[in-house]
């Protein structure tokens, strides 16, 4: 083993937070440049910043998970906090996706943003958010996870509402707080109600407490989990509480929508799994695997025949964005108690490749408006002709959300339905078929757009964005990369996922 | 052993190398070759003559031969050596016998084509000769294939050249209408021919016709089959001989289509489109010969299954009238030859199912001779007539052209079976052969017999009109005045056959026989040389025939011969009387309604064009509509269903957020609702 | 003692009040205090059983709560604020230009 | 190593056409793509495997790294050749280097992009048919789906988009349907991996367990369903053909002639290594193989009729195939030497044959720039080698002997009639065997009405000779599938030494 993996053993304990830390550190500091400076305007060095803060965040996390900190090969998860966070695989895991979307999300911002106001502003609530979600990964505490999630969705309000002249931005903003809003009380008292039941809001301790059985508070406890699987719902832009997200995908600046239905629902996703893996046994009163059968079910259905006949790009990729939402619910769907983690680990590994192809999505559609080329289907005819490096990049995303290979996106959503069939929901996977395929169709409206249909009228593109384009192309490569690339990422997830199954 | 059977491929192979030559030449462009490639040709089929020559001699001392010589394919199945499927050759008296014919008759056909075609001015020679090569080869393959699959392949490939020689004049619309049927029909026929092959296969695992002591020819294993001493498979629940016959009956698929019998004939008369060499070559020696042959050259098969033989002699019998008297109206000189050899194979289809195998063989050879005599003496004719077909425009050629008459007359009289020419002897036996075995105790037969024997005279008669029409009485065009000249090219095969067609009969005097006890039936006794299952008396012995006589054998000959030859003699009488005029006219009108059925071919093209045109493609039509509006329109239904159901689903996003709250708030309501009943803790 | 049933109806009873209220105000800061009734029925809860259970986690968390209440506060009002510049309006259901 | 070098530098070769500048495109891929023809018939004359490879069968040009683990199982880059698969890996380099030929007089924009798409889907076809671990398979089966999709949509005839979303969807939901019932099978059988052979032979030693309620006799049924739904969208067969027509008539020639002469065969090579060798206990039973032979017989029929009832040159070619693919079904479900053998060797036959003649009506489409039979007639007077090429080629989709098609249907016929696995087999092959007498029907007429009588064209445009380019493709498929008439050996004894574990296990006949 090279030295550099052994070192991380012999740190502090604390210092397993270091990938949130670093990300949260690095919201502080532009804070601070702005507070000490706040006129001048130095996008590239507030976006460098960003940019190096997020990296290492993503270099330590990986550095963790590479080392095998809070590993089983290493002792187990690091509970810090009196056990209120834990740092272990799943949670380095997560915390390098969080990393590595908020790295291209802020890469690609400084084009995005260039003629804009209150960077520094931008930039670090984006890391604030980042931070939140870090800390959503580790929670190992109810309380923990509400502030984590609060932490993460406040910033997020604040940033689709950024561009604050522009009416859908803040209709967006609007109406995401508001069911925001609604979702946090619903997800708080969701938690009142499992303390009330188990008198603990340590996930351990409540998972004890429930399966030794809550005599006369059953339903109390029951009514808690089921609202506390509101509040994720929520997070992850899953039915019922899903009807904030495509406007605010649609309204929100793009990269901010990229941030949001890649890192943020990842963020839901994280906290989901450990809170009901860990936290709640299976007979607690409500069967909530069939709870998330329901949910996924509805969620990638709703989500797929949305999409499928929208008029806008961005609005599509926001149902189609519901229905990945559905499909990760599998992981939870899916769920059996020992070999759970399998489909636990696919359900992770779908949302990493998941943060590289939507994200580039979002910021191909960055790009398009960076352009001012329009934003529906029609408006995008043709425009491979004109900008073939980033429509070869769309297309690789469209290619890989609908689960085609040569594209990362074909391993992870066909892992998914294999763990599916393999705990025996079949018909899980059957119903993630269908949609896949009716998916199929819209994703590749895009791709008919770009390539098949040709331009309507001639304008001269702008100028070439040099880090939006660097974005998604590095995002595009991720895609294509992560097929031949499968393996660390599946195993890892699996093996992390494994180890939180009690 | 360097045995003149060792250079057997050749006589296929060079006709198939003058295909090569032609075919490269066609592909150059360039006139490359002299003569548009005839040449080659004629050294190909020259030299396969003188090589099937050379084997009728080795087999006239005593051999014969049968080897594998190309394993094609082989089957795996599980536990045994597996199914080999080959290419082998079959040398015996039947084979080397018809490769003569064939050879011979090609061999004359391409001498004839450079009179017919070259001195004609013809464009794309090189296509022509390609045809006529890979057409001789194809019928030697089929000749000598020495198993079922193999005379199939071959069967089938003659098809081909028919299409390609039929259509040669492909920018008319007539010649590729032509072609397209003639290959339609007989692939119809070959369908079943097919499965024919496919089941002596899966019957026997083997589809040689003569094979090996250890492991014999399928005609002999049916024999043993329904002796018990072999089991076949049998299929869909039937007996042993039920389904051999089935078998037997299907092969017959195939030789009904390609000796164009009923109902299977209609192909041929249209395909008088073709070049007249070529309608020469196809109806003497190779297609329409090629089924009867077929019959024969399996007839140990056939020979087992009573019901096949009655079958095959019932069609064959039935077709020699049917096809005659539909000759008897036509006007075109080459329809009136073309319903002729319908009528003949049928004559030789009914002498196979009666048991006559000698008989039929002996027609086969003699029609051989004076069918491509009459074609090429009505390609003498129609080239002196510039292409004018109609005998009613003719007239008088007789002075014109001496050499084409006098052989054209003995082809005529040959196929009106007038004594002694070698269609007399022939048909008689034929004749004879149903009559006797008839008599005792197959109705069938004599059903047969009296079709066959009322044929006679309506032979004899179209015949006779069409001799008539054309060379006697005065010349009707000026066409007919002043015939164009031919050539020794012409003549000369013309000479040649107007012998054989003369004499070629006294290769099996049977009555003769019968008469003065001589020996002189030297067909029967060729026939009855070589493998000893292949023999005619073999062939006696395992059919269900034996004979029965009126009064005596050499009364029942006599009686035979005279009634024929009377009938035979009253049809040309007739035909002098109505037509040896020197201004004929048409005496149709006397038959009545009966005329328009017979201008009209019993309306048996009609109701095959109605099958086609208005059965079968209606029923496609059809098929294609169900297939764009229920099949196809069942795959865009639940395409349209999903999007109108997504652009009904994207309504619930209202835009309003209140609304949204509400949503939320019911949605989860519900789940709590249904998952409180279902955890037990609500109501 | 009060039995903790009573704090639950209790809590349920102002939850169901802040949902009321959440469906049918239209003004977006009654919609925000509604948010807040509802937060803090939870709070309701964690305080009450926080004394039946014998421990400070639920009362610590109720802390927590609030004070994340007003920070949700501090960015509604902003939102608000920016939806006023915007549609001259503070009425949610004004904001409806993108929907389906 | 050779067939990562084959799947290798044709991957290479589309990247470095798809960034060569477009009028070089056509002619460098030609050059490139000889690199596969070159390393295939390399294989092929080294070749010297035994046996089935699902079926402990030695595998030739074997590698075997692992890849990745997933749920407990090993995914592995597997590959390898046996005799089903080295006659379609060949059939993949010949067929795509010529097609790429056939297409230097129709593609006339944005070349680079098509050639190298011609070449990426060349390579995953190759990975298709090499691949023995079955997400490395599935990776490259739905691989080829991407390129088709634009190969048909961007150089497409009017409707192209809906052809091209059509077949991407309509795939993709079979995929779907498929991955669900193999997935259920493997679970339940104790292996470690995602190895075909593995997978197999677990199969067969009965391992399987039972699922979800279901006991492994009915768990096979349904995956053997749900596996067969699949892969006959990809056939296609009937009702699940619709796609096909659709996607031939609009895609460019060279196109038509990947998508039937090796695109239709991924699905019956599908069939053959996951159905027929992994559940032939499934595919035995009678109810299944009477349903299966049904199928066979009724699209061999229905497609014939359907192709009778067409005007477009190219529909007929179309609907023929759904025809001749019926024909192969028959010949698997036969489960004897021969018709297996036959069913593969049509695979073969049919790709050449197919490919001929798509790419000969594509050469009277570039000259004339219609397809439809009434629009002209007597091409024979314009176009004499092209025609006639044609004309032979027509006569081989006949199934006329000692060209390929007559050997592969021969093959299954004589195969399917002595099946002891369908019942009434004689009846089923007979009905199927009518299909070779409509087939001549509608040929006949439509070269009758195109290619003869006496010159005339609707449209207005010049009739030239078709380029030499044009031409030399069209010979290069005669003159090979008259060799695989003449001599089916070349390749049929590999397939029977193949195949014949396959048929062993059910113990059928010839």
């Amino acid at each position: 083993m090279e030295p550099l993996l052994m070192q991380a053993d012999q740190l502090p304990q604390w210092t397993a937070l270091a990938p949130a830390l670093a990300l949260g550190l690095t919201g502080l500091l532009l804070i601070l440049i702005d507070s000490v400076d706040p006129d001048s305007s130095r996008p590239a060095l507030l976006a460098g910043i960003a940019t190096v803060g997020s990296l290492a965040s993503l270099g330590l996390a990986g550095w963790f998970l590479s080392a095998g900190t809070g590993q089983a090969g290493t002792g187990g998860g690091i509970s810090l906090f009196g056990d209120a966070l834990v740092v272990d695989g799943m949670a380095l895991f997560f915390q390098a996706l969080f990393a590595s979307v908020t790295a291209l999300v802020v890469v690609a911002s400084y084009d995005y943003l260039h003629d804009h106001p209150h960077r520094a502003e931008f930039y670090s609530l984006v890391l604030f958010a980042a931070t939140g979600m870090a800390l959503m990964a580790a929670a190992n505490s109810l309380a923990v996870a509400f502030i984590a999630l609060e932490l993460a969705s406040l910033p997020s309000y604040a940033l689709v509402a950024f561009l604050k002249r522009d009416a859908g931005s803040v209709e967006a903003g609007l109406k995401y707080f508001l069911i925001g809003a609604l979702s946090s009380s619903v997800f708080a008292f969701g938690i009142s109600l499992v303390y009330a039941a188990t008198g603990s809001l340590l996930l351990p301790d409540v998972y004890a407490a429930l399966s030794g059985g809550v005599e006369g508070l059953t339903g109390v406890a029951a009514v808690g989990i089921l609202m506390v699987a509101g509040g994720f719902a929520f997070k992850t832009a899953s039915v019922p509480f899903h009807f904030w997200a495509p406007e605010a995908y649609e309204g929100a600046p793009a990269p901010v929508s990229a941030f949001l239905s890649s890192a943020s629902k990842a963020a839901g996703f994280a906290l989901a799994f450990r809170v009901f893996v860990v936290g709640f046994p299976l007979d607690a009163g409500i069967d909530w695997v069939l709870l998330f059968q329901v949910l996924a079910v509805v969620t990638m259905t709703l989500g797929n025949f949305a999409a499928a006949t929208q008029e806008e790009v961005k609005r599509m990729l926001a149902y189609s964005s519901i229905g990945h939402a559905g499909y990760a619910l599998i992981g939870l769907a899916a769920f059996s108690g020992g070999a759970g983690g399998d489909v636990l680990g696919a359900s992770m590994a779908h949302l990493l490749v998941y943060g590289f192809m939507n994200t580039g999505a979002f910021l191909f559609v960055a790009l398009a408006e960076h352009w001012g080329v329009g934003r529906t289907f029609d408006d995008y005819a043709g425009l491979a002709s004109r900008a073939p490096m980033a429509s070869v990049a769309m297309s690789v995303f469209m290619f890989s959300l609908a689960g085609l290979p040569p594209f990362g996106g074909f391993f992870s959503k066909y892992f998914l339905f294999m763990g599916a069939i393999d705990a025996g929901f079949w018909w899980l996977a059957a119903v993630g078929a269908i949609n896949s395929a009716l998916s199929l169709f819209y994703y590749s409206r895009v791709v008919k757009a770009l390539w098949l249909n040709d331009a309507v009228g001639e304008f001269e593109l702008g100028s070439t964005p040099t880090a939006l384009y660097a974005a998604i192309v590095f995002a595009a490569v991720a895609t294509v990369l992560l097929l031949p690339g499968f393996a660390p990422v599946i195993e890892t997830a699996q093996s992390v996922a494994t180890t939180i199954v009690p | 052993m360097a045995g003149i059977f060792d250079f057997g491929p050749a006589i296929v192979l060079l006709p198939f190398l003058s295909f090569l030559i032609a075919v490269g030449t066609a592909l150059s462009g360039r006139d490359l070759l002299p003569k548009g490639g005839a040449i080659p040709g004629i050294a190909a089929t020259a030299g396969s003559l003188v090589l099937s020559v050379a084997m009728a001699a080795a087999v006239a001392g005593g051999e014969v031969y049968d080897e594998t010589i190309y394993t094609w394919a082989v089957g795996a199945v599980p536990g045994s050596d597996g199914l080999e499927l080959t290419f082998g050759l079959l040398i015996d008296p039947l084979s080397s016998m018809m490769l003569v014919i064939v050879t011979l008759v090609a061999l004359l056909v391409h001498v004839f084509s450079l009179g017919y075609m070259n001195d004609d001015g013809e464009t794309g020679l090189p296509r022509y000769y390609a045809g006529l090569g890979l057409f001789t080869a194809s019928m030697l393959g089929f000749v000598v294939a020495d198993n079922l699959l193999m005379a199939f392949m071959f069967f089938e490939l003659v098809g081909l050249c028919s299409y390609l020689l039929i259509g040669f004049h492909f920018r008319e619309p007539g010649p590729p209408s032509a072609a397209k049927k003639a290959f339609l029909v007989t692939r119809f026929g070959d369908y079943f021919f097919l499965i024919g092959v496919v089941a002596v296969f899966a019957t026997f695992g083997t589809a040689q016709f003569v094979g090996t002591e250890a492991a014999p020819g399928f005609p002999v294993l049916a024999e043993q089959a329904l002796a018990g001493e072999f089991t076949a498979n049998t299929f869909l629940g039937l007996g042993t001989e039920a389904w051999f016959t089935v078998v037997g009956l299907l092969v017959l698929g195939g030789v009904i289509g390609k000796s164009a019998q009923f109902p299977l004939h209609t192909w041929l008369p249209d395909a008088m489109e073709g070049p007249t060499p070529v309608s020469a070559l196809i109806h003497a020696a190779t297609m329409v010969a090629a089924g009867v042959y077929l019959v024969a050259r399996m007839y140990g098969f056939y020979a087992v299954s009573p019901t096949a033989l009655g079958v095959i002699a019932l069609v064959g019998g039935f077709t020699a009238l049917f096809a005659g008297t539909m000759g008897v109206v036509k006007r075109e000189l080459k329809q009136v030859l073309a319903y002729s050899t319908i009528s003949q194979y049928g004559y030789m289809m009914l002498a196979l199912g009666a048991g006559g195998y000698v008989a039929a063989t002996f027609h086969l050879l003699t029609h051989a001779f004076f069918k491509a005599l009459l074609f090429l003496g009505a390609g003498s004719v129609i080239l002196a007539m510039h292409h004018n077909e109609n005998m009613w425009d003719m007239g008088g050629l007789k002075d014109k052209m001496p050499v084409t008459y006098y052989s054209f007359l003995a082809g005529s009289l040959a196929l009106a079976g007038i004594f002694p020419f070698a269609g007399f002897w022939s048909k008689d036996e034929i004749l004879f052969e149903t009559l006797i075995h008839g008599l005792d105790g197959q109705p069938l037969l004599l059903v047969g017999y009296v079709f066959g024997l009322l044929a006679v005279p309506v032979t004899a008669f179209y015949t006779f009109r069409m001799v008539f029409l054309t060379f006697h009485g005065d010349a009707r065009t000026e066409q007919a005045e002043s015939p164009e000249s031919v050539r020794w090219n012409v003549k000369g095969p013309l000479v040649v056959l107007g012998t054989l067609a003369t004499v070629a009969g006294a290769v099996n005097l049977a009555p003769v026989r019968v008469l003065t006890g001589a020996h002189v039936d030297f067909l029967h006794a060729w026939l009855d040389g070589g493998f000893s299952d292949l023999t005619v008396h073999h062939y006696a012995e395992i059919d269900p025939y034996s004979s029965a006589y009126i009064g005596g054998e050499l009364t029942t000959v006599l009686l035979g011969a005279a009634v024929s030859l009377g009938l035979a003699l009253l049809g040309l009488g007739l035909a002098y009387r109505l037509y040896a005029v020197p201004e004929p006219v048409e005496h149709t009108d006397k038959l009545g309604s009966a005329k328009d059925l017979l201008y009209d071919n019993y309306y048996q093209d009609e109701y095959q064009v109605y099958l086609a045109n208005r059965v079968v493609l209606p029923v496609a039509r059809a098929a294609d509509t169900f297939d764009q509006g229920v099949v196809d329109g069942a795959v865009n239904a639940v395409s349209s269903v999903s999007l109108f159901s997504g652009s009904r689903i994207r309504r619930i996003q209202t835009g309003v957020v209140s609304n949204y709250a509400a949503l939320v708030t019911l949605g989860l309501t519900a789940l709590l609702v249904v998952f409180g009943v279902l955890g037990g803790w609500l109501l | 003692m009060v039995p903790p049933q009573y704090y639950l109806l209790l809590a349920a009873a102002v939850f169901c009040i802040g949902v009321f209220g959440l469906l049918t105000r239209r003004n977006a800061l009654l919609f925000l205090m509604s948010v807040e009734l509802m937060l803090n029925a939870a709070n309701i809860n964690l305080v009450a059983f926080s004394y039946y259970w014998g421990n400070v986690t639920g009362q610590t968390f109720g802390l927590f709560t609030m004070a994340l209440a007003a920070a949700e506060v501090a960015i509604g009002i902003g939102i608000i604020l920016v939806l006023y510049r915007n549609f001259h309006e503070i009425d949610v259901t004004e904001a409806t230009t993108m929907r389906w | 190593m050779i067939i990562e070098a084959l799947i290798g530098i044709t991957f290479l070769a589309a990247l470095v056409v798809m960034l060569a500048p477009d009028e070089y495109a056509g002619k460098l891929a030609f050059a490139l793509s000889l690199l596969p023809v070159v390393g295939s018939l390399y294989m092929w004359a080294g070749f010297d495997a035994g046996g089935n490879a699902l079926m402990a069968g030695s595998i030739a040009y074997q590698t075997q790294l692992d890849w990745l683990t997933v749920a407990g199982y090993d995914l592995q880059w597997f590959v390898g050749v046996d005799g089903i698969s080295l006659p379609l890996v060949v059939l993949s380099t010949v067929l795509s280097s010529l097609a790429i030929v056939s297409a230097w007089t129709p593609i006339d924009t944005r070349q680079s992009q098509f050639y190298g798409l011609m070449l990426f889907m060349e390579a995953n076809l190759l990975g298709v048919f090499t691949a023995l671990d079955f997400f490395l398979w599935f990776v490259f089966w739905e691989a080829v789906l991407v390129p088709m999709y634009f190969l048909i949509g961007v150089w497409g005839g009017p409707r192209r988009k809906y052809a091209a979303i059509k077949f991407f969807v309509y795939t993709n939901i079979a995929s779907l349907v498929m991955f669900i019932g193999f997935m259920a099978l493997v679970f339940n059988l104790p292996v470690g991996s995602f190895g075909l052979p593995e997978i197999t032979q677990s199969l067969q030693a009965g391992e399987l367990s039972s699922f979800v309620g279901l006991d492994p006799a009915t768990l096979k049924l349904a995956a053997f369903a749900a596996m067969f739904a699949g892969f006959a969208v990809k056939v296609p067969v009937v009702p699940v053909h619709t796609w096909l027509p659709d996607a031939h008539v609009e895609a460019p020639t060279p196109v038509s002639v990947m998508l039937a002469g090796v695109l239709l065969k991924m699905g019956t090579y599908a069939l053959l290594r996951f159905n027929f060798t992994m559940l032939p206990d499934v595919a035995t039973r009678p109810l299944v193989a009477t349903v299966i032979a049904a199928i066979a017989v009724i699209s061999v029929i229905y497609g014939a009729m359907l192709a009778l009832a067409q005007q477009d040159l190219k529909r007929i070619v179309a609907y023929s195939s759904v025809s001749s693919m019926g024909y192969v079904i028959l010949g698997l479900i036969a489960y004897t030497g021969l018709g297996i053998g036959g069913a593969t060797f049509q695979m073969v036959a049919h790709g050449l044959i197919s490919g001929l003649m798509f790419m000969a009506v594509g050469v009277i489409y570039n000259v004339t720039h219609t397809r439809m039979v009434g629009d002209m007639s007597g091409m024979a007077d314009r176009m004499p080698i092209t025609v006639g090429i044609l004309v032979a080629g027509a006569f081989g989709y006949m199934g006329l002997p000692l060209m390929a098609g007559f050997a592969a249907e021969y093959f299954i016929f004589q195969g399917a009639f002595a099946s002891t696995v369908i019942p009434s087999a004689p009846l089923f092959t007979a009905a199927s065997m009518f299909g070779i007498v409509i087939v001549a029907g509608y040929l006949l007429f439509a070269m009758q009405r195109t290619l003869f009588g006496e010159f005339s064209l609707e449209t207005d445009y010049e009739v030239r000779r078709a380029h030499f380019h044009d031409v030399a493709p069209l010979a290069v498929l005669l003159l090979c599938t008259i060799a695989l008439g003449v001599a089916p050996n070349i390749f049929f004894e590999m397939i029977t030494d193949a195949i014949e574990p396959v048929v062993a296990v059910v113990g059928g006949g010839a």
